[in-house]
């Protein structure tokens, strides 16, 4: 098992004192930690100690009541998920969120909608600039396809392929975007050895070969110590250990956490 | 496999019967349709209404032979009271029969006005005996309807004079309240206008009220009776709308005999229901009202007493029904015209329109058709469309109508000018010409 | 202007309690199975005209003749259709004794079916009690109908294509029952009072109106309304409604059978378009208008939420009294200010209402807070 | 053997992305529309025009309008009929006051244009309100504007009765009059309309509909606007709906009053698209042949088979057969007509070998 050591100096997202709550329920706990550009960031925990939630935060989906992101150099409470979309942010869900009604080609298509620009009108003739943007769309898309492996399934409905094919059309959905920030969320959930090496392959191959900062939540820890650059710990909404893998599986408090032991 | 199969059959059948719908007919037969309602929310009143037009129809075939010797071919179709069901309807049968239709009543005011775009098109005339459009009676323009008997305007207008008469003069309205209760369709706004226009002369105060389709719901409309308690109220309503608006009269304690409807809203299902409540409620007579007169006897003989009515004989005398037969009677009566200039056979509807146009009918022929003591004489002509506009008023004792007025002529120094102004009007929208009545014969 | 006021917010009240009756049959559906059902009109029409036929003399025997053959021919056809379906399910399970007492049950409400029928078109008025009997047999039987032969089929389907098979039923029920029963107006006699009593007359000028015939069919809805509140909460039943409202699977997985349920809840829906119909009717006649009242509450359910008893009983009453309100007060202002033809404004008040209201708590009156996850 | 798409390469992505990609299919459309102008006339009966093939052509124009909005964008609607009264209203007064646009072509779009205005308002709750609140709101805009159109007196020209009339109607010269000159004038409109509707659903903004549809959150998140793509659908159907509805008044009704477009209008409309299909233009002219027919063929079956009926019974008969079918299509094919065919067309790829 080969730790990966990579320098990253640049610090693209910083997350400051979040804190959020639904109603009486803390879900998360000022906290504080920030992903730099180019690298693989992991977040690890046990179940229910705020990971999802802590990434709707970073994606605008949920709105933090204390607490602020500072991403690309810009401080703000809160955006709007399509505003952290436009800002290049980009995720899969643990639970698929996939457009089921659509095919695989579709989906992966609506994530260039924030590339897409031709109005209504050229829309409705289907013809001249609608027609070349979509045709150089698709080309971009077909590059993904070819990439993931997938162009067999290319024009079938996502809601009928099995289980770890819609978790790679999801993860094309995202990449289609061209994101500086891919967050993903448990990738490998629910699926074999097999289709677990698959997929760290295209997470590794993302990263090197477009330069894409992620930021991955996983459960499996062989995998998330064997790609991950910097994993941060949660557990009951707070931060309790934040470092290099390593760290991470020398720092007793996550060595507790993950065994059970009482607070 | 087999549901397509069965769909495609289904669908070749369909089809088939489409393309063949008029299969062969007697050549000797007069074709009229009868578009009515036995269902839906107006059947109550539909359907007293459709049994008189049937029955007479049969009894002409069954009594005469037919109108001199050419059968009635009728048939009915039902509109439910629906504006496209209706034009529906008038396109399946319009063509039927060797010489197609020979006129329409549409017995609906939508209806109607839908129709009233494609009579010249199609050349079938329009008869809407006591409703439909109220310019309409103005036969330079509008050709091919036939409002006979008495328009909205008339009705409202013989009501306005009734209640002037009641308070001793038309002078004696002045400040006071009127209220329109009408249903919320054509139907019920036709009147609006006369009734402005009186408003206007006499310095009475005149609020319509509408009351949206089917009309069960107005509890607002008579609370807000209640509290501006106006002198008197007026009903344009149809089927249960009726005998609602008098149980709401009775539960704010409106006085039903300052109340008074339209001639289609004063017919037994508009009171029945409510009961010991429409006492008293007032309603306009389309010039004949309740109770069995001489073509009734016929009626029994030939048909009744040969079990071959569609109602129960007691039900014979109601206001609709009666209406029923008067409507057919003045259809048959006008292919008789007809027949006599254009030979006793079956008649085009371009022919029968002439005959409606020359419908002539005296004391004495009604007598002989056994109309006398419902009708009038009546004499249409290319200048007016209506025949007639007399009418009376009626009251409900409970038990029975009562007439309780003497004849009234709706008044043409008030309606002349509105009818020519709408029907200018219209013309003027429609870039239609206009008929020199003058120049007929 | 305060005597007008009350007296239009009373008699907006009262009409708002039988709104809340009958959205109560919607709320009740919706929450045990999800279906937006919009026959609910179509079967207060039915029960009404049921009972109206039954409890009335039938005059005109000849006249219906035809229709009463052809009634019992689909009578006949329906139960034929149940009764294979019932013998089908039977022999697959191997004919467990819970099936034979359903098809005990079935073959006795058919029979009271039919003996109504044949009863009712051979010799005349029913005493009001066992018409009204009858009828809730005639509902129950209606229900487990509907349950066979259609929502069975459609488990696990959308909701708008369930809703879209409810306005089919809807249809099929405005034919059945006037093939069954007629179109004329009929009566319904409960001896209602109808004179109106006026309250207060010293202190408002012509005093206050209420109409005594509002006033006992608000006070049989409130009663109404009452059971079926104690009947959820207090009864067994009404617990496993409750728990078949909140999650299907778990519900069944602890061994509530979701068929019966929905069975009971078209039942009871059934019973409460009943007492919507005998109110309705006994106040304006049955008649195939009747079934369109079902769009009157409408508003109500979005007001108070498709899901919550209490929210439809609140929701009836605000509706009830804002369209009353607006469409005398507020009516022919907008008539004088913009010189329109008529008011008539209560129709859509009601729906502005509930969309107003809508707008700041989208879940409803009563519903609870919608967090949304992915 | 005839339906094979073996063979057929595609070498460019325009060529993949066109229409109809299989050559059978292209024909079988192109065959249908040729029949539909030029075959149709030789034998069609006014009765045929009238009363189906021109309802069936209009209807099927508003179901598609509505289909983008259920069907791909997800958004309950219960509200047509009101937006065709938007349509047919706002036609007749460009018509009756503007003499210059005595054009229907004008006089249509105008209609379109204000009814998807009318439409984008009506669609701003849809923001905050989801699923059957949404079309139970949507009522709201059916009854106001029936009764707006019934009680604002200029926008019928002050007629005494509230019902309007419109005559004399032509489109760049061409006098529209006789029933095949409406049928052929409405066909040609129907197609590009479809053609129309075909491409905005194949493109990114059809997409982002279909997003919203299956996944709001997830659309959202991914960079959709869920306002501006809710009001782009709710704008695109209402201008399909207020078409259809200026097609009904002007050639299909001459004269008309608020009540030829109410709820019933919407229910039926509705109908089409569940019975037809939701998300599939095919599907919106399938479920309208089926609504349109329906009711026809049943009052008159009886008739050609010689059956005598009391016209009662008879239409009783056509309600409880016609819930009944509606029951059973649900039942049998919840993803209505359009899968039925597709199903069928499934099987003709195989046959006549289908294993």
């Amino acid at each position: 098992m080969t730790v990966r050591s990579r320098v990253f100096d640049e610090t693209l997202l910083a997350v400051e004192g979040i804190s959020l709550s639904f109603g009486g329920v803390k879900a998360l706990t000022d906290i504080s930690f920030d992903i730099r550009k180019g690298e693989i960031r992991a977040i690890i925990g046990p179940n229910g100690a705020g990971k999802s939630s802590m990434l709707n935060c970073i994606n605008g989906f949920y709105h933090p009541q204390q607490g602020a992101i500072t991403y690309k150099g810009v401080r703000r409470s809160q955006m709007r998920p399509h505003e952290a979309a436009e800002q290049g942010i980009a995720r899969t869900f643990q639970n698929i969120a996939l457009f089921k009604g659509m095919s695989t080609l579709d989906n992966i298509m609506t994530g260039r909608n924030l590339r897409m620009k031709t109005g209504l009108f050229w829309q409705a003739l289907h013809f001249g600039p609608a027609q070349r943007e979509e045709i150089e769309h698709r080309r971009a898309v077909e590059r993904i396809i070819d990439f993931l492996e997938i162009q067999h399934i290319r024009k079938v409905p996502v809601g009928r392929l099995p289980y770890g094919l819609q978790k790679r059309v999801e993860l094309g959905r995202a990449l289609a975007a061209q994101p500086e920030l891919l967050l993903l969320d448990e990738p490998m959930a629910g699926m074999n050895i097999e289709e677990k090496q698959d997929m760290c392959r295209f997470v590794l191959d993302v990263n090197d070969e477009f330069g894409t900062t992620i930021c991955l939540i996983e459960h499996d820890m062989g995998v998330v110590m064997d790609i991950s650059d910097r994993v941060v710990v949660l557990d009951y909404g707070k931060k309790i250990g934040d470092g290099v893998p390593d760290e991470i599986k020398r720092n007793q408090a996550v060595i507790d956490a993950y065994l059970g032991v009482s607070h | 496999m087999r549901l397509m199969k069965a769909a495609l059959l289904g669908a070749a059948v369909a089809a088939a019967g489409l393309t063949v719908a008029s299969g062969a007919q007697a050549q000797n037969e007069q074709f009229i349709p009868g578009l009515i309602y036995r269902t839906g929310a107006y059947a109550p009143n539909g359907i007293p209404f459709a049994n008189g037009v049937a029955d007479y129809y049969a009894l002409v075939n069954e009594r005469d032979g037919g109108i001199n010797g050419v059968k009635i071919l009728y048939e009915e179709c039902d509109t439910g009271y629906a504006t496209d069901r209706g034009v529906e309807c008038y396109e399946r049968l319009k063509g039927k029969g060797p010489t197609g239709a020979a006129y329409v009543n549409p017995l609906s005011t939508g209806i109607t006005f839908a129709l009233t775009e494609k009579a010249p098109v199609d050349k079938i005339p329009v008869i809407s005996m006591g409703y439909g459009r109220s310019e309409s009676r103005d036969g330079s323009v509008f050709q091919w309807n036939f409002p006979l008997l008495g328009t909205y305007w008339s009705a409202a207008d013989i009501i306005m004079q009734h209640i002037a008469l009641k308070e001793g003069g038309f002078e004696k309205l002045k400040g006071k309240k009127v209220v329109l209760v009408y249903h919320d369709s054509p139907y019920g706004k036709e009147p609006i206008a006369l009734l402005e226009q009186r408003a206007k002369m006499h310095g009475f105060e005149f609020t319509p009220m509408p009351v949206t389709h089917p009309g069960v719901e107005q509890k607002a409309t008579w609370l807000q009776i209640r509290q501006n308690r106006p002198d008197y109220v007026l009903l344009w309503g149809w089927g249960i709308m009726n005998s609602t608006s008098i149980k709401e009269a009775a539960a704010v304690g409106f006085p039903r005999d300052k109340m008074f409807g339209v001639w289609w809203s004063g017919a037994e299902p508009d009171v029945r229901p409510a009961e010991g409540g429409a006492k008293g409620y007032h309603a306009a007579m389309l010039q004949h009202g309740a109770g069995q007169f001489g073509v009734h006897a016929d009626l029994k003989k030939f048909l009744y007493d040969k079990g071959k009515g569609v109602a129960k004989y007691d039900e014979t005398g109601e206001v609709l029904y009666n209406r029923g037969l008067v409507n057919a009677m003045l259809g048959v009566e006008s292919i008789r015209t007809a027949q006599k200039k254009f030979g006793n056979k079956p008649l085009t509807g371009e022919q029968v329109r002439w005959g409606i146009e020359n419908l002539d009918l005296s004391a004495a022929r009604l007598k002989e058709l056994g109309f006398e003591g419902m009708l009038q004489p009546l004499k249409v002509s290319c200048q007016d469309h209506e025949g007639t506009r007399a009418g009376r008023v009626q009251q409900w004792d409970g038990a029975k109508w009562v007439v309780v007025s003497d004849w009234y002529q709706s008044d043409d120094k008030v309606l002349k000018p509105m009818v020519d102004a709408a029907a200018k009007k219209y013309a003027e929208e429609k870039k239609l010409p206009v008929r020199d009545c003058s120049k007929e014969s | 202007m305060l005597g007008p006021f009350l007296e239009t917010l009373i008699g907006g009240l009262l009409t708002g309690v039988l709104y809340s009756l009958v959205a109560l049959g919607f709320v009740l559906i919706f929450k045990a199975s999800g279906v937006f059902n919009f026959a609910q009109g179509a079967m207060v029409l039915f029960a009404a005209l049921t009972i109206a036929r039954l409890a009335g003399a039938i005059d005109n025997k000849e006249v219906f003749l035809g229709q009463f053959v052809a009634a019992a021919a689909v009578l006949g056809v329906a139960l034929a259709l149940v009764g294979w379906y019932v013998w089908r399910e039977y022999m697959a399970r191997g004919g467990g004794g819970d099936e034979r007492r359903k098809v005990l049950l079935l073959s006795l409400l058919g029979a009271v079916a039919g003996g109504a029928a044949a009863y009712a078109y051979g010799k005349g008025a029913w005493p009001m009690w066992l018409a009204i009997a009858a009828t809730a047999a005639i509902m129950g039987l209606l229900a487990y109908a509907i349950e066979r032969l259609v929502l069975r089929h459609l488990v696990n389907q959308e909701g708008i294509i369930l809703f879209m098979a409810t306005l089919g039923i809807a249809y099929f029920l405005d034919g059945f029952g006037q093939t069954l029963w007629g179109s004329d107006i009929y009566k319904i006699n409960l001896g209602l009072p109808k004179d109106p009593i006026f309250l207060f007359e010293g202190v408002f000028p012509g005093g206050l109106l209420v109409d005594p015939g509002d006033l006992v069919a608000a006070v049989i809805a409130a009663v109404l309304v009452i059971v079926l509140a104690l009947f959820f909460q207090k009864t067994r039943i009404g617990r496993a409604l409750r728990a078949v409202a909140d999650d299907h699977a778990a519900a069944q997985s602890v061994g509530i059978p979701l068929n019966m349920i929905w069975l009971v809840v078209w039942t009871v829906s059934g019973l409460v378009a009943l007492a919507a119909g005998l109110i309705w009717g006994a106040k304006l006649g049955v008649q195939f208008s009747i079934s369109l009242i079902a769009l009157k509450a409408l508003p109500v359910l979005i007001l108070g939420g498709f899901t919550s008893v209490p929210g439809a009983i609140v929701g009836g009453l605000i509706i009830g009294a804002g369209e009353k309100l607006s469409e005398v007060f507020l009516a022919p202002i907008l008539v004088k200010q913009f010189d329109l033809a008529g008011g008539g404004i209560e129709n859509w008040f009601a729906y502005m209402l509930a969309l107003v209201f809508l707008l700041f708590r989208p879940q409803g009156l009563f519903g609870e807070r919608i967090i949304e996850r992915v | 053997m005839l339906y094979r798409e073996a063979g057929q390469f595609k070498t460019t992505y325009g060529a993949d992305q066109q229409i109809f990609p299989i050559l059978q299919d292209r024909i079988f459309v192109l065959a249908v529309i040729a029949a539909a102008l030029l075959v149709v006339p030789l034998f069609a009966s006014q009765y045929l025009y009238t009363e189906i093939l021109i309802p069936f052509l209009i209807l099927s124009l508003a179901a598609i309008g509505l289909n983008i909005l259920v069907g791909y964008c997800g958004q309950v609607s219960l509200g047509t009929g009101g937006f065709m009264a938007v349509g047919a209203y706002a036609a007749y007064n460009l018509w009756l006051r503007v003499p210059e646009a005595n054009n229907l072509i004008v006089v249509f779009l105008f209609g379109g244009l204000m009814s998807a205005a009318v439409g984008i308002l009506f669609g701003i709750p849809s923001l905050r309100i989801k699923g059957f609140y949404l079309a139970v709101a949507t009522l709201a805009s059916q009854f106001f504007l029936d009764w707006l159109f019934a009680r604002v007196k200029w926008l019928t020209n002050y007629t005494p009765s509230g019902s309007v009339a419109v005559g004399d109607t032509s489109a760049f010269g061409w006098k529209i009059d006789t029933p095949m000159e409406r049928y052929l004038f409405i066909l040609a409109f129907v197609v590009v309309a479809t053609v129309v509707a075909k491409n905005l659903v194949r493109g990114h903004i059809g997409r982002s509909w279909m997003a919203i549809r299956d996944m709001d959150i997830a659309a959202e998140i991914i960079g959709f606007r869920p306002l501006r793509t809710k009001l782009t659908a709710f704008a695109v159907s209402s201008f399909f709906i207020g078409i259809a509805g200026a097609m009904w008044a002007f050639l299909r009704l001459g004269a008309w009053e608020p009540l030829a477009f109410d709820i019933n209008r919407s229910f039926q409309i509705l109908f089409m698209v569940i019975i037809g299909g939701l998300g599939s233009l095919l599907g919106s002219f399938l479920g309208a042949a089926f609504i349109v027919l329906t009711p026809i063929v049943l009052n008159q079956l009886p008739g050609w088979f010689g059956v005598k009926m009391s016209t009662a019974l008879l239409s009783h008969l056509e309600f409880m057969v016609f819930g009944a079918m509606i029951v059973f299509f649900l039942i049998v094919e919840p993803h209505g007509l359009a899968r039925l065919w597709a199903i069928a067309k499934e099987k003709l790829r195989l046959w006549p070998f289908p294993h």
